[in-house]
């Protein structure tokens, strides 16, 4: 799709179109198995018989990211499995979607203060489309989550670029920008020769810096 | 000029073709591949001669059972071994001497041999076949499936012993 | 029998451990759930190959606690006898900087991964293990968490790990994480 | 296809175009071949979701149930469509013509199988003399597209699945091979139609139910041996999901894993459609004379639940329990079964 | 090669394959990581790798009150946080000198049992996946939300309970919750009659399991496994039984032990998942006992307030979870923070078996040892 995406003007035909793929999308948002932690028992909780998360037709998991529209990452996230994670999240073929589901996916929950070797949140390594809090969240939560990822995905320009990009519930697309300029950032620190302590420290330096004028502004 | 030559006319560049190809390509895993190329032409030739039934045996023993199996063996010998070793000079003068002289005893043959010319409509090969194999030709037929016996039992034995040997 | 009668099952063992090791033996304690024998660090493994010979054949847990104010750290193991039920307790105190005693990972396979766990989280070393190496945090981590003057990294391979540095409204570029 | 060949120029002539007549079977294998290849994905499209449906009526759920309506029922045209829209990757170390050219083969080899296959007394695309061979050949060459793609993909589980495909197909050709050869004693042809022309006359009269009952011991082995040439459970070992991700097409997405998604159901259909037309008496109901493409179609049906029953009820085998159940078990009881026939045949 | 069942000699000598099985795989139950060395199919090794959910518990108990620290046990096993949420409120009642009341302790005991019985389910339908039957599975979650639905009833959450606190447990039964306690005892016998046909007999799943990953009673020992894996070799240990604690002395059950009579060795993974079928029934024969003995009373011990345990008092809490011998090490140094929380946990020592136990095993039956150990990682890295 990458050859038609957004490269047509707003019409009624296409519309339709874009509506037709976009519910073709959403109703087929198969999951990853991919479980961490707690959350993992009621994400398989959500599939099974009592909850039953192929009804929206999003049960199909698939134990291959290549084949995955959807990573719902249940469970804590530690520093360890980071990288893990992001790999799995690179390797999932476009569109592709987040759920960071339960609280120490959302920011590190219970161990976000003395966990060492917690992950404050997910989306400091993937960009994430939908949270679902909770501690675990009840499967109805992780459904009611799935629905208005349904929903954002609904709201998605697939042809046609949505006359108001804040509509297009996704910066999901935005995301993608975003993430692409600092890969190019980063690629660029690490053939000058990789990155050194002093670049953490001159980030650290900057992010003080903005909190500081954060602070005089208000 | 009809369908049915230019259909022969496309196979055999399938066919001499994928041979070529399998000479000349450096991975062994691609050289299957051409090897199956020719072999799905040499089984179209077969359909356009009427032998529908070889045809399918082509397909069914070389594609489901030669390649297969050679195909097994090199993924179990591990991905060094993937890439064609550099030969010596010697070995490619021998072996180019051997294949022109292969090739100019079979073309004198294809010369000699005085083929019978003219269509054979065989409405159903697989009858006559077995017709044949079972009564013109049950001694070679008899020594073949012998042999092949032979080669099970063979290879089931050496298996035997090998395993006598480390237990 | 009750719980209390479990506590002080270990109590014989202890006392010929005694009878036989001395000196090594500093005392013998009974807390709330076990008895405890005190011992010097130097005979840490040798007390635990007689624990064994005395039927102690099930090596529960080795931890390790820091007392920073006392600048010591407690080396714990638990034991118990499978066929017995009895249970004993081996403890000794190290200098924090230099906590180290022998490996019990010929005596016990389960020691292996006891003591690597030790060895990761409180930085006991422990002499003669076969392989001593980080196991619950990565290979290249810093420090070992459960001392009580450890602080975590403000970043781990360009990762934010600082809760409070984190600007929860906006949070951070995301990084490749190499 | 003949017919459709003589068919076609009335068909023309009436709507008023003009085709030269050397075009004509052109023409009519191209009709063929779209139609074929139409059915075929609408069928794995369905099958899709009577799999989805079915599975989750086993275990106590309902399965798809809001996509379209009431039943789900466009829940695999979703899925398709999702499927055509995702990123394509290709694995950056794989061997990438390979990797593109291994989805092909297997599609190929169904689709042409299913030209074989006798819907009805009219309604096939062609009647080879040497039907039955023909399918089992053309099968082979499934096979050889998926240990493609397990070997292109340069991943190691898919590695692992590859071979596993390999070990499979070895073990299972023959005795689905002869399995068939009861049939042919019986039915004195290689071509579908006779066969299935053979036992009319109503249930009785189709091979299964022939005595003295090698051929339902033959029917039995030529069922479980295409359930391991589809790698459907419990032989599913090539894609075994828990023990290696997705096997053979771990690293395909998109597009290309639909391939393989539809090859296995249409897969499916032809090993039903196949052992109903050789062993369930095809197109003949079950009291004589009734005639109809519908009773094809049911008894296939049937075979296809079972096989989605056993898939949602059984464990898996280990690979060696597999070469151990076609080698030593299949084999030799299927030998058995030809050589009982072939004497049941010459000496009644 | 240590099985008796299955010998695979090397007929073909190949390259080996060193494959990163994880830490996400299907079949790892979690983010356990294995490095597996194989040839062909075979596996020649197997080293675990563990740590990708190493949540710092131990850490953070030492920066919490005694009391705020339960939440945090039941994340550690999270399939059945009761039984962590007993061990350690037993271990701090142990060094504080708490005595719970009876009914408390019986109400704790029934949604231990409870939990085993949710766990168990969940094992089982973990290990049809592993060995490819999916639908176990689902049969098994159908029942585990009835439990679910009770303990909801109880403390309201699903998962993570907090149920059990210091001193006793945290509500009284709800109205209802007896009765519908009792259908569920009524009714489980028979579910367990059905899943015993739908796969512990099952003849394909008996020749996947029996005779692989066999573990010889010596090695479990030298290894510290515990729990239904310890048992399955045929060594009758359990801390219920034998170290008895809180009210297991008064109620009467069997500790199932492997079994040779099915076929397959003692301590195959056959056996160490049927301990677990046996377990469930015990389980529910417990249940039934307690809710006949439970009395009337409080549920809290008076005066708990603020658990200030004296200074350097220790203790060391053993209590049997579903996967083994869990053990809470709780070092007081007078303060109202404990200075040290360390958790044996049994699924830590029950996994380390593993390099002993698949060499030589197909990788079909990697994917099943694992299984058959049944480990929650949450409890392993803690």
């Amino acid at each position: 799709m990458g050859l038609l995406e957004y490269k047509f003007e707003e019409n009624i035909i296409l519309t339709r179109v874009d509506w037709f793929l976009n519910w073709a999308r959403k109703s087929s948002l198969w999951p990853m198995t991919f479980g961490l932690a707690c959350c993992a028992i009621e994400m398989m909780a959500t599939g099974a018989s009592r909850f039953d998360l192929d009804r929206f037709g999003a049960g199909a998991f698939r134990a291959t990211p290549r084949q995955a529209d959807l990573m719902i990452v249940a469970g804590t996230v530690t520093l360890k499995m980071a990288p893990c994670v992001r790999r799995l999240y690179d390797q999932m073929p476009e569109p592709r979607y987040v759920i960071a589901m339960g609280a120490c996916t959302i920011g590190g929950g219970p161990y976000a203060i003395h966990g060492y070797h917690v992950l404050k949140g997910v989306d400091l390594i993937v960009p994430v489309d939908v949270y679902v809090p909770g501690c675990p969240p009840r499967p109805e939560a992780l459904i009611d989550g799935i629905r208005k990822l349904q929903e954002k995905v609904q709201a998605q320009g697939v042809l046609v670029r949505p006359a108001h990009p804040a509509q297009n519930a996704a910066d999901h697309v935005l995301e993608f920008g975003r993430m692409d300029a600092v890969r190019v950032k980063w690629d660029e620190k690490l053939k000058s020769g990789g990155l050194t302590p002093q670049d953490e420290d001159a980030r650290l330096e900057e992010q003080k810096e903005k909190e500081k004028q954060a602070a005089s502004k208000a | 000029m009809g369908v049915e030559k230019i259909a022969f006319y496309i196979l055999s560049a399938l066919t001499l073709g994928g041979g070529v190809a399998i000479l000349f390509s450096v991975r062994l895993m691609r050289s299957v591949v051409y090897l199956l190329v020719s072999l799905f032409g040499v089984a179209g030739l077969f359909i356009l001669m009427g032998a529908d039934f070889l045809a399918a045996l082509q397909v069914l023993i070389y594609v489901g059972g030669i390649t297969v199996l050679l195909v097994f063996g090199l993924m179990l010998t591990g991905p060094s071994q993937f890439q064609n070793q550099e030969e010596n000079r010697l070995k490619a003068i021998t072996s180019g001497v051997c294949s022109v002289a292969i090739a100019i005893v079979l073309l004198l043959i294809v010369r000699k041999t005085q083929w019978p010319t003219g269509g054979v409509a065989a409405s159903e090969t697989a009858g006559g076949i077995g017709r044949l194999l079972l009564t013109q030709n049950v001694f070679a037929f008899e020594i073949a499936s012998v042999l092949l016996l032979v080669v099970l039992v063979g290879v089931a034995l050496f298996m035997r012993l090998a395993r006598s040997n480390r237990s | 029998m009750s719980p209390s009668a479990f506590a002080s099952s270990g109590k014989p063992a202890a006392e010929s451990a005694k009878s036989n090791f001395g000196e090594k033996i500093i005392d013998i304690q009974a807390v709330s759930s076990d008895v405890v024998l005190k011992i010097q660090p130097a005979a840490w493994k040798e007390i635990h190959a007689f624990l064994k010979s005395e039927g102690f054949d099930m090596l529960v847990s080795i931890s390790a606690v820091d007392w920073i104010k006392e600048n010591i750290m407690w080396i714990v193991s638990h034991l118990s006898d499978t066929n017995k039920q009895r249970r004993i307790s081996v403890k000794t105190d190290v200098p924090r900087d230099a906590a180290r005693v022998d490996s019990l990972a010929s005596l016990w396979r389960a020691a292996d991964w006891h003591e690597r766990e030790c060895f990761d989280l409180s930085g006991v070393s422990f002499a003669g293990h076969p392989d001593l190496r980080r196991i619950l945090c990565p290979d290249d981590w810093e420090g070992h968490a459960l001392r009580k003057d450890y602080k975590a990294p403000d970043f781990y391979h360009g990762i934010q790990n600082n809760v409070n540095l984190i600007d929860l409204d906006n949070r951070p570029p995301i990084p490749e994480i190499v | 296809m003949n017919e459709l060949a003589n068919f076609l120029p009335t068909v023309l002539s009436r709507s008023g175009l003009t085709v030269p007549s050397a075009l004509i079977p052109v023409l009519a294998m191209f009709l063929c071949a779209s139609i074929m290849a139409a059915f075929m994905g609408l069928s794995a499209a369905v099958l899709v979701w009577a799999e989805r449906k079915l599975a989750g009526h086993f275990q106590c759920r309902l399965g798809p149930v809001y996509v379209g309506g009431k039943f789900g029922w466009l829940q695999s045209i979703a899925d398709g469509i999702k499927l055509l829209l995702k990123e394509d990757i290709i694995p950056d170390q794989a061997d990438r013509p390979l990797f593109r050219l291994a989805p092909y083969p297997v599609v190929i080899g169904v689709l042409l199988a299913f030209i074989a296959v006798p819907f009805s007394e009219k309604l096939m695309v062609t009647d080879f003399n040497i039907g039955v061979f023909f399918i089992l050949a053309v099968l082979t060459v499934e096979v050889f597209g998926v240990i493609l793609a397990g070997w292109a993909s340069n991943n190691k589980w898919a590695l692992l699945g590859a071979m596993r495909a390999a070990v499979q197909m070895v073990s299972y050709e023959i005795p689905m091979g002869l399995a068939i050869l009861p049939v042919v004693v019986m039915a004195q042809s290689l071509s579908l139609k006779t066969i299935v022309a053979a036992q009319s006359g109503g249930a009785l009269h189709w091979f299964v139910f022939q005595p003295p009952f090698f051929m339902a011991v033959s029917f039995l082995i030529f069922f479980i041996a295409g359930l391991a040439s589809l790698k459907r459970a419990p032989f599913d070992l090539p894609e075994a999901e828990s023990e290696l991700t997705a096997g053979f097409h771990t690293e395909y997405s998109g597009m290309r894993f639909s391939f393989f998604f539809m090859a296995e159901y249409a897969g499916m259909l032809l090993v039903s459609a196949v052992a109903s037309a050789l062993y369930l008496g095809g197109w003949h109901g079950i009291l004589p004379g009734q005639e109809s493409v519908w009773w094809f179609l049911a008894k296939t049906g049937f075979l296809i639940f079972v096989m989605i029953w056993i898939r949602w009820t059984l464990p898996r085998l280990r690979i060696d329990q597999i070469v151990y159940v076609g080698w030593k078990v299949l084999t030799p009881f299927v030998l058995a079964c030809v050589v009982g026939q072939s004497l049941w045949a010459t000496l009644r | 090669m240590n099985s008796p069942g299955v010998t695979i000699d090397r007929d073909v000598k190949t390259d080996e394959l060193v494959i990163n099985m994880g830490p996400q795989h299907p079949s790892t139950h979690g983010v356990l990581r294995v490095i597996l060395k194989t040839d062909g199919e075979i596996c020649l090794d197997a080293q675990p790798e563990i740590g990708y959910l190493h949540r710092c518990a131990e850490k953070i108990a030492e920066n919490l009150v005694y009391g705020q620290f339960v939440p945090y046990t039941d994340r550690m096993d999270y399939v059945s946080g009761m039984g962590c949420n007993l061990g350690y409120c037993l271990a701090v009642e142990q060094i504080a000198g708490i005595q719970a009341p009876l009914r408390a302790e019986y109400l704790r005991i029934i949604v231990t049992e409870l939990n085993r019985i949710a766990s168990h389910l969940l094992a089982f339908g973990t290990y049809g996946i592993d060995t490819g039957a999916i639908t176990p599975f689902l049969y098994g979650f159908r029942e585990r939300e009835m439990i679910l639905d009770l303990l909801e009833m109880l403390c309201g959450a699903r998962l993570t309970y907090s149920y059990i606190r210091i001193g006793g447990v945290d509500g009284d039964v709800p109205p209802g919750f007896i009765d519908k306690l009792r259908e569920f005892i009524d009714i489980f016998p028979g579910k367990i009659r059905e899943y015993n046909k739908l796969l512990t007999f099952n003849h394909i799943f008996m020749k996947r399991t029996t005779g692989i990953g066999v573990l010889s009673p010596e090695t479990a020992i030298a290894y510290g496994v515990t729990g239904p894996n310890l048992r399955g070799s045929g060594v009758r240990r359990d801390v219920r039984r034998d170290e008895p604690y809180s009210v297991y002395p008064k109620l009467e059950f069997d500790v199932p032990v492997g079994t040779t009579q099915h076929g397959g060795p003692l301590g195959d993974a056959w056996n160490r998942y049927y301990i677990r079928m046996k377990e469930l029934e015990e389980s529910t024969k417990i249940l039934k006992q307690c809710v006949e003995q439970m009395p009337q009373g409080p549920i809290m011990a008076e005066k708990v307030g603020r658990v200030k345990p004296p200074a350097k008092t220790e203790g060391y809490m053993r209590s049997e979870n579903a996967r083994g011998e869990l053990g809470f090490y709780v070092v007081s140094d007078g303060t109202m923070q404990p200075v040290r929380v360390k958790v044996r946990a049994p699924s830590f020592s029950n996994i380390s078996v593993l390099p002993e136990i698949v060499r030589g095993q197909m990788l079909a039956d990697v994917v099943a040892i694992i299984g058959s150990l049944d480990i929650v990682l949450g409890e392993i890295d803690r």
